[in-house]
């Protein structure tokens, strides 16, 4: 579903991102990237999301080699996404119901009616139905955090790719999350989730993919967040 | 791309952006009321000095002595029938001496010792415009029974040279300013676009084409341009009204004849305006999310 | 609170915000261009309108028959010491023939006939200013030894209220554009700071004073408009220059004499130009930062 | 230090941030700050930082009554804090140096070379001084976290308050800073810090203050993060 080949990215100020990663995430796989502050690993979801180019080396994703790609066709990559971004990305006059709803309206081809359905399962899932006419300014850490996992989720995207989508979240909070993740997960989307937390990781027994400076240095199935795993 | 999304987030974005649309369109306003009472005044200028020009061209035709009633009456016809006369007016020689008895006012009685009067009988005539003089005056030479033909050649050329430059800075005044006002109204919606590159970036970053941001940009720009415009048009008549009026009122009315009309310049400026506001408000739109759409 | 911090935020922002401070500036040259051109225009169609109504001002004194050398010396000296009356000419009653004469071009023989002239001596008078007219015709009328005294009431009156006319319509036009001109600038820094509030919250937030944060703006707004004026005070200076020269240099020279000087024009645009800029570029943004600071 | 009595927080659009608590906090506490996503954390630093005013009750920091404050002397109060934003707060234009500067800059009196020396203390601290340069759009999570903290500590405040302060840090940095905010604690500064880290604050063995909708429902001394402590 993903591929890295020999992917490098250094930043126009000298500072490298990541250095000659050569990685594959199957359909359907759920994996967990980790790594200290500043490893690379919001650098490999910005390359996925085409936010940012690899200097070095081809990305693939769903078959698809998307290392080069026309500036008009970007967004129909990113349609494929689902993305909880670190810094979570809500548009900031719009509601938290406008902000989920929106990624069906770029899509288009849903009825309002369908598209009110959606946007209310989804905010149900996370636990913010009662704050759907809010700004964004208006909700606490945790709510933007659960709002942008909404958005990621509501149009079934082909991959899932979580930036530490429970670090403003209190544990039972994140055990919520994780369970709807592995749902989704099991559902058929293939799963990439960002994360610090050594518990989740440590009980979830999913691959594990460490980076370090830039440079994968484990590859695990059914890992834990140490090396112990 | 649904049409009803684009409205309901064009109008969305203009009530959420309120200040911005409000500072945008009174820019817009202000920039083409300048504009607009520049366009009136050349306008008016222009009409004013084209139709002073036009009392100046006053030529007189003095006809041979001795000419029967048919002759004075065919060189009339054929002066009439050239191109830019408007009237040519005969003026017996006795007409022509009661007048110069006017002119010279309580001496004129000492005009009255004539046995006969010396004077010619003339043709007066009126141009059209008084570019014609020159033509028509060669034209009158050519017909026979004509002793001389009088005017001021030096003078009329003057005027039409001073004419021609009062058109020509007003044209380029109203060039330069339509420049500015485009100029103006386009970096005011950049500015005001400019506090959304992080709403555009986001809407990229979550799949949206750019068209699909584009339209609700460009519909706004243009409404804010369209509605800038309409409230101009209405301040500049209300105005130009009310000067019209009191021009035409009062005992300017020697130039208010030239003025033009109120609804000629309601017309006018609107298209000016409608097409300025709307075209730089879309233009200003789409060049200014260009840069921000590059994620 | 080191003056030397706030010159080096200050420069620092104009920097950061090169984009911005680009923009604000290109606008406050663009306004103040519009301003400055219909100032120029207003200051020399006053002058041209002060002069040219000047040229109207003759007004003619008949003495009475039979005056002595000494009786017509000492009223020319008496009408000499009016005030407001610019210079007075004797003409005897042979030139005004003469005159007469001229006026009747080829028919001026018919004059020859007289056997005695039947026109008076007289005094033309050039006033200084037109408006002294009624005044100096009433006191001449006083003078002993006058026959008539005459001047177009009227004519003058007219051209009195119309150079008036011209004076006050141009003073409203520039107030209207100040205000404008204001109105834009005023406009353009505020949509060029608001995207920086997030960043004035975040001052606040971690305890900075109003004033801290306020004088980088100030200075700020105040040089993006001194730049802006010393920008159009150049473009105007070129552009007023370049006009003047081609106006006195060739035959428009009859206007030329009325034109404003470039020295004067460019010091005068310059206050004008230095004042707004930089007093509204400083006002701009002390109230448009003013809402952001409340946190 | 900080006294809050019986102090409520009703937002415009109805919500209630926190309802009607009563609380004290010694000079030199340290003291956990915690409750699931929404529980009212961030509004009670929101109050104290004077962000939001209080619909009831008075708050008292070090000894002085800021319930209702003229909006000069707001910024005099902000200076005795030293906060660290959940969401950062980093000035977009300046760099991480200049960042860091700021709060120095403001208080004013100190040299130029004092001010580079302090400044490069701190960013040591946090492991950023290779980053002094960059401008925060140019750094990852954790590392305009680090930068947050960097700046709250620079100029000693008399009380630190830390909103989620190793939210977007992996386990081995977030030891770090907690070493760094004990060591300050040590020094006599008064510290509240807002987690979800339960491994942090079972093993810190500090004041537990727990919130559960807007309400303080624990305040217990050596606590852990859940109730058996
Ligand atoms: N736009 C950028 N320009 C320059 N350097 C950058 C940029 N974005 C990230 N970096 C640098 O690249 C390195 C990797 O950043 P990245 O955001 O991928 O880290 P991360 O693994 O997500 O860390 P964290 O867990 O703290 O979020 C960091 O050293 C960071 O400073
Ligand atoms: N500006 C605001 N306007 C309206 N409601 C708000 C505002 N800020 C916060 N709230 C609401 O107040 C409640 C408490 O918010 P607060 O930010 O204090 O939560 P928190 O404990 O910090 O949560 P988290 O751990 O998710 O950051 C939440 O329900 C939130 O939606
Ligand atoms: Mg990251
Ligand atoms: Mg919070």
């Amino acid at each position: 579903m993903i591929k890295f080949n020999q992917v490098s990215k250094r930043y126009k100020n000298g500072v490298v991102g990541l250095r000659d990663n050569t990685i594959s995430i199957e359909k359907g796989e759920f994996v967990f990237l980790i790594g200290s502050s500043g490893a690379g690993k919001t650098t490999f979801v910005k390359l996925i999301l085409k936010e940012i180019e690899p200097s070095q080396g081809r990305i693939f994703l769903d078959g698809d080699d998307i290392t080069k790609l026309h500036r008009r066709k970007i967004p129909y990559v990113r349609r494929k996404l689902g993305i909880v971004f670190q810094d979570f990305r809500l548009l900031p006059k719009m509601t938290v119901a406008e902000n989920v709803a929106y990624t069906l309206e770029i899509v288009g081809g849903y009825s309002k009616r369908k598209i009110r359905s959606q946007v209310s399962m989804v905010l149900g899932v996370v636990g913010l139905l009662d704050k759907s006419n809010m700004k964004p300014h208006q909700l606490s850490g945790g709510e933007k955090q659960r709002v942008s996992i909404a958005r990621a989720i509501i149009n079934n995207p082909k991959v899932l790719i979580a930036d530490e989508p429970t670090g403003n979240l209190d544990p039972e909070t994140s055990w919520e999350i994780m369970k709807i993740l592995r749902q989704i997960n099991r559902r058929g989307t293939t799963v990439v989730m960002i994360t610090h937390d050594k518990e989740v990781v440590d009980i979830m027994k999913k691959r594990v993919i460490e980076l370090n400076d830039g440079k994968i240095i484990r590859d695990q199935m059914n890992g834990g967040y140490g090396y112990e795993g | 791309m649904k049409v009803s999304y684009t409205l309901k987030e064009t109008f969305k974005n203009l009530w959420r952006n309120r200040l911005m649309s409000f500072a945008s369109i009174t820019s817009v306003v202000a920039t083409l009321i300048i504009l607009g009472t520049i366009f009136i005044l050349v306008l008016n200028i222009n009409n004013v000095s084209e139709g002073a020009k036009d009392q100046f061209t006053s030529i007189e035709v003095y006809l041979e002595d001795g000419l029967d009633f048919n002759e004075t009456e065919s060189i009339g016809s054929e002066i009439s029938a050239l191109q830019g006369v408007k009237l040519s007016e005969y003026k017996e020689k006795n007409r022509a001496l009661e007048e110069y008895k006017e002119q010279w006012g309580k001496d004129g009685y000492l005009l009255d010792g004539f046995a006969d009067n010396p004077l010619p009988n003339s043709y007066v005539i009126t141009l059209t415009k008084i570019e014609f003089a020159d033509y028509v005056v060669k034209k009158i030479n050519e017909i026979e029974g004509i002793e001389e033909v009088r005017y001021d050649k030096d003078f009329i050329s003057k005027i039409i040279s001073i004419s021609e430059y009062i058109k020509t800075i007003g044209f380029i005044l109203i060039l330069i300013l339509i420049a500015i006002s485009t100029f103006i109204i386009n970096n005011t919606i950049k500015l005001a676009l400019d506090s959304r590159r992080t709403e555009i970036s986001i809407m990229k970053y979550v799949g949206a084409t750019n068209w699909f941001i584009r339209w609700p940009f460009v519909l706004e720009g243009t409404i804010l341009g369209f509605v800038g415009a309409m409230i101009s048009t209405g301040i500049m008549y209300v105005l130009y009204n009310y000067t019209y009026t009191i021009l035409t009122s009062d005992f300017y009315s020697l130039i208010a004849v030239y003025l033009v009309g109120v609804d000629k310049v309601l017309s006018d400026s609107m298209v000016l305006f409608i097409t300025i506001g709307c075209g730089i408000g879309a233009l200003g739109s789409i060049t200014s999310i260009r840069k921000h759409l590059d994620v």
